[in-house]
C-alpha cells in the first residue's frame, strides 16, 4: 500500500511540474507554433501523470477507470485542436502571435 | 374530477401557452383564429374567476399539491381578479384589430402575444417570489419580441434598449429573491409577510431596495422611463397598446404586492418617494407629451405620465382611504383608455398615412367613429367627467385632501390640464386645421379597427358610472 | 468564513460589475456580456447565502438552473437584436447613430 | 480546511480577474473568449460549492453554447476591433455619479453579508422529508420537476419565446466558414456518437444523480453545433417546419400532462406511483426539444444573401 501511495504522490508532483512548465512556456515563449508545443505536450502530459496518481488513490475501479478515460478524449481533442490553430495560423501567413482567432 | 378540471385559475394561465406553442408551430403570420377563440375563452375564465372570488374573497390552488414553503401557492384575490379581467377584456378587442391590421405576413405576433399574456396572467396569480421573476421574464422577452414586429430600424434599437433596461430590472428583483431566501429560507410571499417584522436587517432593505428600483425601471417610472417612449411609440399600434395598457401595469402589481405585503412593516415611511417620483412623472410625460411631433409618440409620453398617478397613492396607504380601490380604477381606466387611444392612433396613422400630429388634420369628417374614440379615451386620460379616469382622479384628489398632502392634489390638476392640452391639440387639428389643400387621398382602414378602439374607449367612460362592482371585488384586499 | 459566504461575497463584487458594464459600456456585445457577468453574481449570492452554513440546498440550486437557462435565452434574443442592429446602421452600440443624427442636423 | 480556503479565495481572485477582463479588454474577441474562461472558472466554483448541476449546466450553456454565439455575432460585426474607442473602460466608468452609486451598493451588499438572521424556514429538510415521494431520489431534480415543476414548465416557455423573438427579430444570412481542414470533420465525426451517448446517460442518471434533461440537451445541441463547425452539418433554414414542431412538441407535452394532472386534483400533481415514469417522459420529451430549442440558437439562419427574414413585412 505505501509503495503504491508513494507512487501516486511521485505521479502527481511529476504531473504539477509538467503543468508548471507548460504555464511557463505559454507565457514565455514568442509565437503561435511554439506556444502550441506547451499546451499539446507539457500540459498533457502533466494531465496524465495527473489522472494516473489520481486512479491509484480512487476508491473504486470504476472511478479510477473513469478518472483515466478523460485522457485519451483530451489528448484527441487537444491534437485537433493544436492543428486547427496551426493550420489556421499558417494559412493567415503570420508567424507572430496576433490574435487568437481569425 | 371535472369540477378539479375546470379551474378558471390555472386555465387562465395553460391556455395562452397552448395556443402560443401551437401558433408557433403554425408559422409566421398564422394562428390568428386560434389566439382570438383562446382570448375568448381566456375572458370567460376570467370572469368565472371574479364570480368565484367575490364571495370568498380568495382562491388558491396549490401546484403539484405541495404545501408553501416546498410548492408554489398560486392565488386570487380582487386585486388579482381585477388585473386580470382588465387583462382579458383589453387584449381581446386589442387582438380583433391585430388581425385586420396586421392581416397575414412575416409577423410572430401571435405566438408572442399569447406568451407575453400567459405571463401576465401568470404573474397576477403568483404567490412565490422566485416564480414571479419567471413571469417577469417571460413578459420582458415577449415584449421585446412584440416591439420589433414590423422590422423598422428604429425599432430593433428601441427593443435593444427595452431588453437592457428589462434584464437589470428583473435581475435587480432576483437579487432581492436572493437576499431574502438567505435571510429566511422560502420565497412564499405569504410565509414571508409573516416573517419580516418592522426590525429588518440590511439585508432585507437592500433586498427591498433592489427590488423597488428593478420594478421601478420595468414600471417605466420617471426617472426610469427613457426606455418607454421609443418602444411604446415605435412598435405597431396593436402591440403598443398591449404595452401601454397591460405590460407596464404587471411590474407595477407586484411592487404594490411587495410594498403592501413582505415589506410593509418598513417601507411605509418611506412612501413619499415614489410619490415624489410620481409626482415628476406626470409634469414631465405631460411636457413631453405636448411637445411631441408624432402622434404615437405623444400617446407614448401620456403614458409616462399616467403612470405617475399609480404610484400617487402609495402615502394614502394606511391612513383609512380608499387607496387601494382608487389605485386599481386608475390603472384600469387607463388601461382601457390607453388601449383606445392607441388603437384610434394607429387608425390615424395607418388612414392618413402620416405619422405626424400634423398628418391627422381635418380627419374628424372623414373618420369620425376614430375621432370620436380618440376623443373619449382623452376624456379619462384627462380626467373629464364621467369617465372612469375622472372618478380615479376626483377620489384621489379627495383622500389627498382628507389626509393634508395638498401637493398631491395639486399635481393632480396640473396633469390633468396638461392631458388637456395634449388631447385637445389633436382634436382641434382634426376638427379645425388648415384647409383643403391638405386632402390626400384615405387609406382605406377595416371598421373592425375602427369599433374595437371606440368600445375600448367607451368602456373607459362606463367604468366611472359602474364602478361599485369593482369597489366591491376590491373589499377585501389589504390596504 | 465558509465558503459560501465567500462566493457569495464574490457574487455581489460581480452583479455591481455587471450592472456597470451594462449601464455604462458602449458596445452591445460588452454590455450582454455585462449581463451574464451580472447573471451569474446574482446566482453565486443565491446559492452561496443559502448555503452558508455549509449545509447543501437543493431549492436554489434548482432556481439557478432554471435562472441559467433563462439568461441563456435572453443572451441569445440580445445577440440577434444587436447583430439586426449591425445589419441595418452599422453601428454596434446603441448611442452612435443618434449621434450622426446630431450632427447632420 | 485552510488549503481548501486558499484554493478557494484563489479560485475567487481569478474569477473577478476574468469577470474584470472581460469588461476591460480592449479587443472583443478577446473579451469573449475572457469570458469563456470566466464560465470555466466559474464551473469550478460551482463544484466547491457543491452544486454538480450547476456546474454541468454552466459549463455546457453558459460558457459553452454562450460563448459560441458570442464568438458567432463577433465574426458577423466583420469590422476590426475598433479598441481605441471601446477599450477605455475606465473612461466610461468615470462617469462618476453611476460609480459612486454602484460603490455603495456594493459595500452596503457586503456589509449586510455579515450580519444575517439565521434563516426562519428549513426548506432543505422539507425537501429531504418528501423527497420519497416525489418520484426520483436526486434532490435537484425533485425541485425541478416536482416541487417546483410549474417554474420549470414556464421557462420551457421563456426557452421557446426567445427562439419565437429570434425569428421575429430576422435572422442573418449564412456566411461560408473560412477555414476547413480534415482533423475537425474527424473529431466531430468520433466525438459526436460519444456526446450522444452521454446526453441520454445525462438523462437517465438525472433521477437519482446530477443531471437531467437541461444538460442532456445542452450536450446534443453542442453536438449539432460541432457538426456544423465540422461542415457534416448545413445551418438550419426557418422554412423547415420540423424545427418549429419539435420545439413546440416538448413544450405541449409539458403542459398537456400538467393539466392532465389537474384531474388528480391540482396542476402537476403527480400521483406519487406514477411520478417518476411521468418525470421521466417529460424529461425525456425536454431533451429533444430543447436540444433542437438551443441549437436553432445558433444553427436558424436564411440562405438567401444579405436579406433579413423580419423585414419584408406587412404592416403597412
Amino acid at each position: 500500500m505505501l509503495f503504491v501511495e508513494l507512487l501516486s504522490n511521485l505521479l502527481l508532483l511529476t504531473g504539477g511540474f509538467f503543468y508548471l512548465a507548460g504555464t511557463v512556456g505559454l507565457l514565455r515563449f514568442p509565437d503561435v507554433y511554439t506556444r502550441l508545443h506547451t499546451l499539446s505536450k507539457a500540459d498533457n502530459l502533466g494531465l496524465g501523470c495527473l489522472l494516473a496518481g489520481l486512479a491509484l488513490k480512487a476508491d473504486s475501479l470504476v472511478l479510477a477507470l473513469k478518472l483515466l478515460a478523460i485522457w485519451p478524449l483530451t489528448l484527441i481533442a487537444s491534437a485537433v485542436v493544436g492543428y486547427a490553430i496551426a493550420h489556421r495560423a499558417d494559412r493567415l501567413g503570420i508567424p507572430a502571435w496576433q490574435r487568437e482567432k481569425p | 374530477m371535472i369540477e378539479h378540471l375546470s379551474t378558471p385559475l390555472v386555465w387562465l394561465i395553460l391556455l395562452p401557452l397552448v395556443w402560443a406553442t401551437l401558433a408557433f408551430c403554425l408559422g409566421p403570420g398564422r394562428g390568428a383564429l386560434l389566439g382570438l377563440s383562446g382570448l375568448g375563452l381566456q375572458l370567460l375564465c376570467a370572469i368565472l374567476l371574479a364570480v368565484e372570488v367575490a364571495p370568498k374573497q380568495t382562491v388558491t390552488h396549490l401546484v403539484g399539491g405541495w404545501q408553501e414553503p416546498l410548492g408554489i401557492l398560486l392565488v386570487a384575490d380582487g386585486l388579482s381578479v381585477t388585473m386580470l379581467l382588465l387583462t382579458q377584456a383589453v387584449s381581446l378587442p386589442v387582438a380583433l384589430y391585430a388581425y385586420s391590421y396586421l392581416k397575414q405576413g412575416q409577423h410572430w405576433f401571435w405566438p408572442l402575444t399569447g406568451f407575453l399574456l400567459a405571463g401576465i396572467n401568470g404573474l397576477y396569480l403568483s404567490g412565490d417570489l422566485f416564480n414571479l421573476y419567471v413571469t417577469l421574464e417571460l413578459i420582458g422577452l415577449a415584449a421585446v419580441g412584440l416591439v420589433v414586429t414590423g422590422g423598422a430600424a428604429g425599432q430593433v434599437t428601441a427593443a435593444m434598449r427595452y431588453l437592457l433596461a428589462s434584464l437589470v430590472g428583473s435581475g435587480g428583483f432576483l437579487l432581492g429573491v436572493a437576499l431574502l431566501y438567505g435571510c429566511f429560507g422560502t420565497v412564499s410571499i405569504r410565509l414571508l409577510t409573516s416573517l419580516i417584522g418592522s426590525q429588518a436587517p440590511l439585508a432585507v432593505w437592500l433586498a427591498a431596495a433592489v427590488m423597488v428600483a428593478g420594478l421601478l425601471l420595468k414600471t417605466a417610472l420617471f426617472p426610469f422611463h427613457f426606455w418607454l417612449p421609443p418602444a411604446h411609440g415605435g412598435a405597431p399600434a396593436p402591440i403598443s397598446a398591449l404595452l401601454s395598457a397591460l405590460v407596464v401595469k404587471a411590474s407595477f402589481y407586484v411592487l404594490l404586492r411587495l410594498w403592501l405585503g413582505p415589506f410593509a412593516g418598513f417601507v411605509s415611511p418611506l412612501a413619499w418617494l415614489p410619490a415624489l417620483l410620481g409626482s415628476l412623472a406626470i409634469l414631465w410625460g405631460g411636457c413631453q407629451a405636448i411637445r411631441a411631433e408624432r402622434l404615437k409618440m405623444m400617446v407614448a409620453y401620456s403614458t409616462v405620465a399616467q403612470l405617475g398617478y399609480l404610484v400617487l397613492i402609495f402615502p394614502l396607504f394606511g391612513t383609512g382611504s380608499h387607496a387601494m380601490q382608487i389605485g386599481l380604477l386608475q390603472a384600469t381606466a387607463h388601461g382601457l383608455a390607453k388601449a383606445g387611444m392607441f388603437l384610434a392612433a394607429g387608425t390615424l396613422v395607418k388612414a392618413s398615412g402620416s405619422e405626424l400630429i400634423d398628418g391627422i388634420a381635418t380627419m374628424a369628417g372623414r373618420l369620425p367613429v376614430t375621432l370620436f374614440a380618440f376623443g373619449l379615451s382623452g376624456v379619462s386620460l384627462m380626467g373629464l367627467p364621467p369617465s372612469g379616469g375622472f372618478l380615479a382622479k376626483y377620489m384621489l384628489i379627495d383622500a389627498a385632501l382628507a389626509v393634508g398632502h395638498i401637493w398631491i392634489a395639486v399635481i393632480v390638476v396640473t396633469g390633468g390640464l396638461l392631458a388637456s392640452i395634449y388631447v385637445f391639440r389633436v382634436l382641434r387639428l382634426a376638427f379645425l386645421g388648415p384647409g383643403d389643400e391638405r386632402q390626400v387621398a384615405l387609406q382605406p382602414v377595416s371598421a373592425v379597427m375602427e369599433w374595437t378602439a371606440f368600445m375600448l374607449a367607451v368602456s373607459a367612460i362606463v367604468l366611472g358610472l359602474a364602478a361599485m362592482p369593482l369597489f366591491r371585488l376590491l373589499e377585501g384586499v389589504a390596504g | 468564513m465558509s465558503s459560501g459566504l465567500l462566493f457569495a461575497a464574490v457574487g455581489c463584487l460581480l452583479l455591481v460589475l455587471g450592472v456597470g458594464g451594462v449601464l455604462l459600456l458602449d458596445h452591445l456585445v460588452r454590455r450582454i456580456l455585462a449581463f451574464n457577468l451580472m447573471g451569474s453574481g446574482i446566482f453565486l449570492v443565491l446559492v452561496g447565502l443559502a448555503q452558508r452554513s455549509g449545509r447543501i440546498d437543493p431549492v436554489p440550486q434548482a432556481m439557478v438552473l432554471t435562472g441559467i437557462v433563462v439568461s441563456v435565452a435572453a443572451t441569445a434574443l440580445a445577440l440577434a437584436l444587436a447583430r439586426r442592429r449591425y445589419a441595418d446602421s452599422g453601428s454596434t452600440t446603441l448611442q452612435d447613430k443618434a449621434r450622426r443624427e446630431d450632427r447632420h442636423d | 480546511m485552510t488549503t481548501a480556503l486558499a484554493f478557494e479565495a484563489l479560485l475567487a481572485l481569478l474569477l473577478l480577474w476574468s469577470a474584470w477582463q472581460t469588461l476591460a479588454t480592449p479587443q472583443m474577441d478577446r473579451a469573449v473568449i475572457m469570458f469563456i474562461v470566466f464560465g470555466l472558472l466559474l464551473t469550478l466554483v460551482w463544484s466547491r460549492l457543491q452544486a454538480p448541476d450547476i456546474a454541468l449546466a454552466e459549463a455546457a450553456l453558459g460558457a459553452g453554447l454562450t460563448g459560441t454565439l458570442l464568438l458567432d455575432a463577433l465574426t458577423a460585426f466583420r469590422q476590426p476591433n475598433r479598441s481605441a474607442k471601446h477599450g477605455r473602460v475606465l473612461a466610461a466608468f468615470r462617469r462618476f455619479p453611476a460609480l459612486l452609486a454602484l460603490l455603495l451598493l456594493a459595500a452596503a451588499l457586503l456589509t449586510s453579508l455579515t450580519r444575517l438572521p439565521l434563516p426562519a424556514v428549513d426548506l432543505p429538510a422539507a425537501v429531504a422529508g418528501q423527497l420519497g415521494s416525489s418520484g426520483v431520489s436526486h434532490p435537484v431534480t425533485a425541485v425541478l420537476l416536482n416541487f417546483r415543476g410549474y417554474d420549470t414548465l414556464l421557462e420551457v416557455a421563456v426557452l421557446l419565446l426567445a427562439l419565437t423573438g429570434i425569428l421575429a427579430v430576422g435572422l442573418p444570412a449564412e456566411r461560408p466558414l473560412l477555414s476547413l481542414n480534415q482533423l475537425v470533420p474527424t473529431l466531430a465525426r468520433s466525438a459526436v456518437p460519444l456526446m450522444v451517448l452521454a446526453a441520454f446517460y445525462l438523462l437517465w442518471a438525472g433521477a437519482h444523480r446530477p443531471g437531467g434533461a437541461f444538460q442532456a440537451a445542452a450536450v446534443l445541441a453542442a453536438a449539432a453545433v460541432l457538426l456544423n463547425l465540422s461542415q457534416l452539418q448545413s445551418r438550419w433554414l426557418p422554412t423547415q417546419h420540423w424545427i418549429r414542431l419539435v420545439v413546440g412538441a416538448g413544450l405541449l407535452l409539458f403542459v398537456g400532462i400538467a393539466a392532465a394532472l389537474l384531474a388528480g386534483g391540482g396542476l402537476l400533481r403527480f400521483p406519487p406511483g406514477q411520478a417518476g415514469l411521468l418525470i421521466l417522459l417529460i424529461e425525456s420529451g425536454l431533451t429533444v426539444s430543447l436540444a433542437v430549442n438551443l441549437a436553432a440558437f445558433y444553427l436558424l439562419r436564411t440562405s438567401s444573401s444579405g436579406q433579413w427574414a423580419g423585414q419584408e413585412d406587412s404592416h403597412e
